[in-house]
């Protein structure tokens, strides 16, 4: 296509291998935002998202918070008489938000995949201490206290790692991920 | 003896070590071996997806070509895992181009993925694998009259596309009515418990726990039964800052489905890690008592 | 246009359906190749193996038979004959080393102009691909003393003669 | 063979003329061999375009006509008849599209060109092989086959039973009327369908051209236009349709209760001797033998003692009766039927006790029904004051089924009335995508409940559910649904919620087309001939179609398609014999080897084997002229008329006359 595709077009080219219909099938009766249970903690709910999308306002989608609000639950999904994979595409928009590096002031998410990703080309393992760094910050000294105290409870349980775990053929490992993308940026 | 590639990812090596021990102990019990998977790596999680979809494919697409090369059929304990895998498995087999960049990948670890392993959740091994009378036989410790919540969560069913199955799912409620347990109609069961937000969106997350709390009060439960680490984690450990956060007093056990099993084959509850939970199952324990006196 | 090899497609289009669908794609005036020669008969299930191997012989580069959509014929269900017949007819064009996509089967119902024309396309691309057939060197060019080759006993209708004239 | 023959270039106006070289088409043209002239004309559907033909066949005596213009199926008729005014036999005739299939689909001037020549070539070669064919006459039963006595069937037999026609109205079970029988009132009007309905049931009861079959299925059907044989299943009624007068003592003495699932959609019981309603025509009762203590253990027989007539119309012996019917038309008026909501697991039907059907609603608030109109909730007794009426369920969905099922809106609105009408101060929200209200009245409908003030709420229902997470929740059904139009989930806690389910195809609408050798389409419906020109008639000559087996439909649609069908018909009787087109296939009995493989190639069992020569024979009336026996035979012994195999094998040179020498470079 020689014309530059517009912002639904290049939302849906971020969806590898959904098998949904494109977004532009959607016809606005509400199910996924009806059933979304995190609906109301969204500025916009995923149906609007979806008509803001149709209509190309890139830059309001982008600012919204909808899309890392969203908990992949599929329940959407499921039900979308459209057949429109709506939490692949909430997933696209995180990846297009993450790669534009547009996203609205002081959201977790993006920090949070970064460097969960990050600990994963490093160790091939998840590591919670490791992501704690991430988000303990922005919250409150209120929050921040009551996750201190879960935390320090789980480690009493043994629920807790004290060393971070790591993969064996950490280098193939390595280089796997670097047959798709370039590391420089990751680690 | 029944064999599987067993993927028991990230959670189940500490935060969820008892669902690690109670699917070993019971698995056992049940003439199945679950053979872990050599030097697995972390499925990705949702966060991989937000970074780069292909890459998470690739990390999923590690694992099953492992398991393809000892050749057994993948389970996953984790409903998060198992999504995961079991989408990347079809993903792939529908596209073949995608397979292709994901194998040109998985050269580097010398591994290729043709798609040959079958991916299961624990709990379809115990319902579809096993099968129902086969843990019936082997109950000695009937949970009567417990009432148990079956609580399914999202990603063991979605986004499959079978309605009936999809929304009005029974097979939970049929494992527990055969551990001689009372499951709970919960209307809640397949909510999302919002576990990959906890940390990202918390407020978000707690008070979805919190609805679901609320509502298992409601129906006058024991205890909730899950099939899924991010679950039993966001259920559980979290109660205590729902309390201080909205002012309530939930003090609701949450198990593993695993324990439950365990606890009904009569094996002792320090071996299915039942004692490692912020919340006591004490309830779930004094049941076990009673039972037993009766037989 | 001279440039670039134009491929010369026949397509069997069955009166109810396919035929009924290359008009709407006209009505409709959707653009595609017109590189497709259309003949019209009653129902998929009418066209002989001989037509097609008549066409290809005749210097067609392609052959495209379409037809309704299974369970839609018109004729309760030509069409399952016509998907016998066809799978039958591939594997001789196979043994003779005629490429696959030279011959295709399409359904498309009367409200499908859209498809059909998009199969025409497709088809025209992947035969201008394969270049032009040269059904002598293909056919006969190994060897086969021409007259009493293969094509005869498999087109009964053919006689000899109209081999030679070949 | 040297045949003269004509060869007519239309331009179309500019359709053809802007990307074909008309003029050089024509001068091509001819040059080519058996052409006596050629010409290019703006319009060859014109007078003046016809009389050129008819001309050049009566002043240069062309022995064939080939017509290059736009499709067969937009003017073949036209230009056969041209021919045959000037006494030339109208199968001499071919056509070319080069509009369509030409210069509609592309803008290269050259390849269009070209490609026009190559179809015109081979026409011309093909119309040279052409015979003089005669259209098989075929003549018409006058008595016509109606299935179903829904509004739709009523409708069709009554307008041809008026027009002195006879009709046989089968009808699956035990009384006429349908779907129609079961509402309360109809939309816009609000008359009430009982009152409407009753009198066209009696009307066909009685009338003398109507022979009514009901508690009966068709079980096979031969033949063809004009000449079918239908076998009929009569079910055994046990009662003796002779004697009975339909007093009903039987029904009343009858010491057995059933629920109703099928008229009172399982919220009524009725009898085990019963009549499907009051009004039911015919007024003979049914026993039901699963149910009936009689025929479960032998005894009771309470309908049979006090029965007052004589002879006795109680029969516990009477059998099903197998019956022949002779008709040359028939008209399939199945209707529908009604989505299942429990495949919609997250709205609650059959889960959640006070989640109703539509049509179950109907039965609540209709005077005659199981609570004489009182609008209550399930323990049959309460009082919503609160209720939800969900729209588009099943349909517009994908998952379920993708087509609007058109009726919905309209009843939902009605429902919303009657609720208000009967119960005063409730609250009712109509939970839709869009509210589509096509029709004569109908959008003023729609004003007059938002006068009413019922809420209106666009969104589609995610789901109901009973657990009360805020206060005012309790004890209620919440529907859980986005409010489109603010952008806002929202929770409307309700005492009862009625489901708008889909209209669907009958669950056994594959095996009727198989039955009648007719099409539905993926959904199940039955398809029509043409969807605009030709709704009601069918692929197969001489079946018609009407009413919701077609399609979602309302009433007065319905009716319009029963009659219109029924017009169809009437008009073919009162020609009395009808031509068809002689493409049928023949069989040369010298050729023939016998091998039969033909006779299991045709779908129409036309082709019979004669053991004695042990050659098979077609059946010219029964050949539909599909063209597959011809195509099978090894010993190339059948023809297809106008579609012989020297026909098209010509036109498959001539088509191909720009490369047929092998080493020709593509122009």
């Amino acid at each position: 296509m020689a014309t530059k595709p517009d912002f639904s077009q290049e939302v849906s080219n971020l969806l590898y291998a959904s098998e949904g219909n494109p977004l532009k099938r959607c016809i606005q009766c509400g199910t996924c935002s009806g059933t979304c249970p995190v609906a109301g903690f969204m500025d916009l709910t995923p149906r609007r998202l979806i008509a803001m999308i149709n209509a190309g306002l890139k830059d309001e989608v982008l600012a919204s918070n909808t899309f890392w609000c969203c908990a992949s639950c599929y329940h959407c999904t499921v039900r979308c008489p459209s057949n429109i994979d709506i939490a692949e595409a909430m997933y696209a928009l995180k990846r297009y938000s993450m790669w534009k590096n547009q996203y609205q002031e002081g959201l977790i998410g993006p920090i949070f995949s970064e460097t969960f990703v990050k600990m994963i080309v490093k160790s091939g393992r998840s590591y919670e201490p490791v992501l704690a760094p991430t988000y303990i910050f922005s919250y409150g000294i209120r929050e921040f206290f009551q996750e201190a105290y879960t935390a320090t409870n789980l480690m009493l349980k043994g629920r807790l790692p004290v060393l971070p775990p790591r993969i064996k053929r950490l280098e193939n490992f390595r280089r796997m991920i670097g047959r798709i993308i370039p590391l420089g940026d990751l680690t | 003896m029944k064999q599987y590639a067993y993927f028991p990812g990230c959670s189940l090596e500490k935060i969820a070590l008892s669902y690690h021990l109670s699917a070993i102990e019971t698995t056992r019990k049940l003439d199945v071996e679950l053979k872990e998977l050599d030097d697995w790596n972390c499925c990705g999680a949702t966060a991989y997806f937000h970074v780069d979809e292909l890459l998470a494919y690739t990390l999923c697409a590690r694992n099953l070509a492992m398991a393809e090369r000892v050749g057994l059929d993948l389970v996953a304990p984790c409903s998060g895992c198992y999504k995961n895998m079991y989408f990347t498995s079809a993903h792939l087999q529908r596209d073949p181009d995608l397979a292709e960049h994901v194998n040109f990948a998985l050269e580097e670890d010398n591994l290729h993925f043709s798609g040959k392993t079958a991916v299961r959740h624990l709990i379809e091994v115990f319902v579809n694998e096993v099968g129902l009378d086969e843990i019936k036989s082997k109950v000695s410790h009937p949970l009567r009259d417990l009432r148990v919540i079956p609580y399914y969560g999202c990603q063991i069913l979605r986004p499959r596309k079978d309605h009936e199955n999809v929304e009005e799912p029974q097979f939970f409620e049929g494992l527990l009515s055969a551990i001689g347990a009372d499951p709970v109609d919960y209307p809640h069961k397949l909510r999302c418990c919002g576990g990959s937000l906890i940390i990202t969106n918390r407020l978000a997350a707690l008070s979805m726990v919190r609805n679901l709390l609320q509502s298992a009060v409601d129906c006058e439960a024991a205890v909730i039964a899950t099939a899924c680490p991010m679950c039993q984690v966001n259920l559980e450990c979290y109660q205590q800052q729902i309390n201080q956060e909205f002012g309530t007093k939930f003090f609701m056990p949450v198990v593993y489905f695993t324990q439950l099993v365990g606890l009904s084959f009569g094996i002792p509850p320090k071996r299915l890690g039942i004692g490692s939970e912020l919340v006591s199952a004490t309830p779930v324990l004094s049941w076990i008592q009673k039972s037993k006196q009766e037989n | 246009m001279s440039e670039q090899f134009e491929p010369v497609i026949v397509g069997f289009l069955c009166n109810w359906c396919s035929y009924r669908a290359a008009d709407l794609a006209g009505t409709s005036r959707i653009k595609y190749a017109p590189n497709m020669r259309a003949i019209r008969v009653m129902c998929s299930g009418r066209v002989d193996p001989q037509f097609v191997l008549k066409a290809l012989r005749e210097g067609a580069d392609g052959v495209m038979i379409a037809g309704c959509h299974p369970g839609e014929c018109h004729y309760v269900d030509g069409n399952i004959k016509t998907l016998r017949r066809f799978s039958l007819l591939k594997r001789l064009l196979d043994q003779w080393g005629i490429e696959p996509e030279r011959v295709q089967l399409v359904w498309a119902s009367a409200s499908e102009g859209n498809i059909l024309a998009a199969a025409v396309d497709r088809m025209t691309e992947q035969v201008r691909a394969l270049g032009p057939l040269r059904w002598k060197e293909t056919v006969w060019g190994d060897g086969y003393p021409s007259g009493n080759g293969h094509a005869p006993e498999l087109a009964p209708a053919e006689t000899p003669a109209a081999v030679e004239e070949v | 063979m040297t045949e003269k023959v004509g060869v007519y270039v239309c331009h179309c106006g500019t359709n053809i003329a802007k990307t074909v070289d008309v003029v050089e088409v024509a001068r091509w043209a001819e040059d080519q061999p058996n052409v006596e002239v050629a010409r290019d004309n703006k319009f060859m559907c014109s007078s003046l375009g016809q009389a050129q033909i008819e001309e050049d066949i009566r002043e240069r005596g062309l022995t064939r006509v080939v017509v290059a213009s736009c499709s067969p199926h937009m003017h073949e008729k036209t230009f056969r008849a041209a021919c045959e005014q000037a006494g030339l036999n109208p199968f001499l005739f071919e056509m070319a599209n080069i509009r369509e299939h030409d210069s509609w689909i592309t803008e290269d001037r050259a390849a269009a060109t070209l490609k026009a020549k190559a179809l015109i070539k081979g026409a011309i070669e093909r119309v040279v092989h052409h015979q003089p064919l005669e259209p098989v006459p075929v003549d018409i039963n006058p008595s016509t086959m109606i299935v179903g006595g829904g509004i739709a069937g009523i409708s069709a037999a009554l307008e041809l039973a008026n027009a002195g026609y006879h009709v046989y109205l089968v009808e699956r079970e035990p009384s006429i009327g349908g779907h129609m029988a079961q509402l309360d009132k109809t939309f816009p009007t609000l008359d009430c369908s009982a009152c409407i309905l009753t009198p066209r049931m009696v009307e066909v009861g009685q009338h003398p051209n109507i022979t009514l079959l009901t508690w009966s299925e068709v079980e096979a059907v031969d033949g063809y236009l004009g000449n079918f044989t239908v076998s009929v299943r009569k079910k055994a009624r046990f009662v003796d349709e002779r004697y009975c007068t339909g007093c009903g003592i039987c029904i009343e003495k009858c010491p057995h209760k059933v629920v109703d699932e099928i008229f009172e959609a399982g919220l009524g019981n009725r009898k085990v001797i019963y009549r499907p309603f009051p009004q039911a025509v015919p007024k003979y009762p049914v026993i039901d033998k699963e149910h009936c203590v009689y025929f479960l253990r032998g005894k009771c027989k309470a309908c049979q003692i006090f029965c007052p007539t004589t002879p006795n119309s109680i029969d516990f012996d009477q059998q099903d009766e197998m019956l022949k019917l002779q008709v040359g038309n028939i008209i399939l008026a199945t209707g529908y039927d009604l989505f299942d909501s429990r495949r919609i697991p997250q709205y609650g039907y059959g889960r959640l006790a006070n989640v109703f059907t539509s049509l179950e609603f109907e039965r609540l608030v209709n005077a005659a029904g199981p609570t004489s109109g009182r609008i209550v909730l399930r323990d049959m007794q309460t009082q919503p004051n609160s209720i939800g009426i969900v729209h588009c369920v099943g349909s517009r969905d994908e998952n379920y089924h993708v087509y609007c099922s058109k009726v919905c809106c309209m009843y939902s609105l009605k429902f919303a009335h009657l609720v208000h009408e009967r119960i005063p101060g409730a609250e009712v929200y109509n939970f839709y995508i869009d509210m589509r209200t096509p029709g004569k009245g109908y959008e003023e409908f729609y004003h007059r409940l938002l006068d009413e003030e019922t809420h209106f709420i666009r969104g589609k229902a995610a789901e109901v559910t009973d657990s009360a997470r805020l206060p005012g929740e309790e004890g209620k059904l919440i529907i859980q649904v986005e409010d489109t139009l603010i952008g806002k989930q929202r929770r409307i806690p309700v005492d009862m919620v009625i489901l708008s389910p889909a209209m669907e195809a009958r669950y056994d609408s594959r095996e009727v087309t198989k039955l009648f050798r007719m099409g539905c389409d993926f959904d199940g419906f039955f398809i029509e001939r043409h969807p605009k020109l030709d709704p009601v008639a069918t692929m197969t000559e001489g079946i018609y179609i009407a009413g919701a087996c077609q399609g979602p439909k309302d009433i007065p649609d319905s009716v319009a398609q029963g009659a219109a069908a029924s017009a169809r018909v009437a008009g073919l009787i009162s020609r009395g014999t009808v031509f068809m087109e002689p493409v049928r296939a023949h069989i040369d009995a010298e050729a023939c080897s016998g091998c039969r493989i033909c006779n299991s190639m045709c779908p129409y069992n036309a082709i019979i084997f004669h053991e004695d020569e042990k050659v098979s024979e077609v059946i010219t009336a029964l050949c539909q002229g599909c063209g597959t026996c011809v195509a099978a035979c090894p010993s190339a012994s059948i023809t297809g008329a106008h579609f012989t195999n020297d026909q098209i094998l010509s036109q498959i040179e001539g088509i191909l006359w720009d490369v047929r020498e092998p080493l020709a470079v593509p122009v």
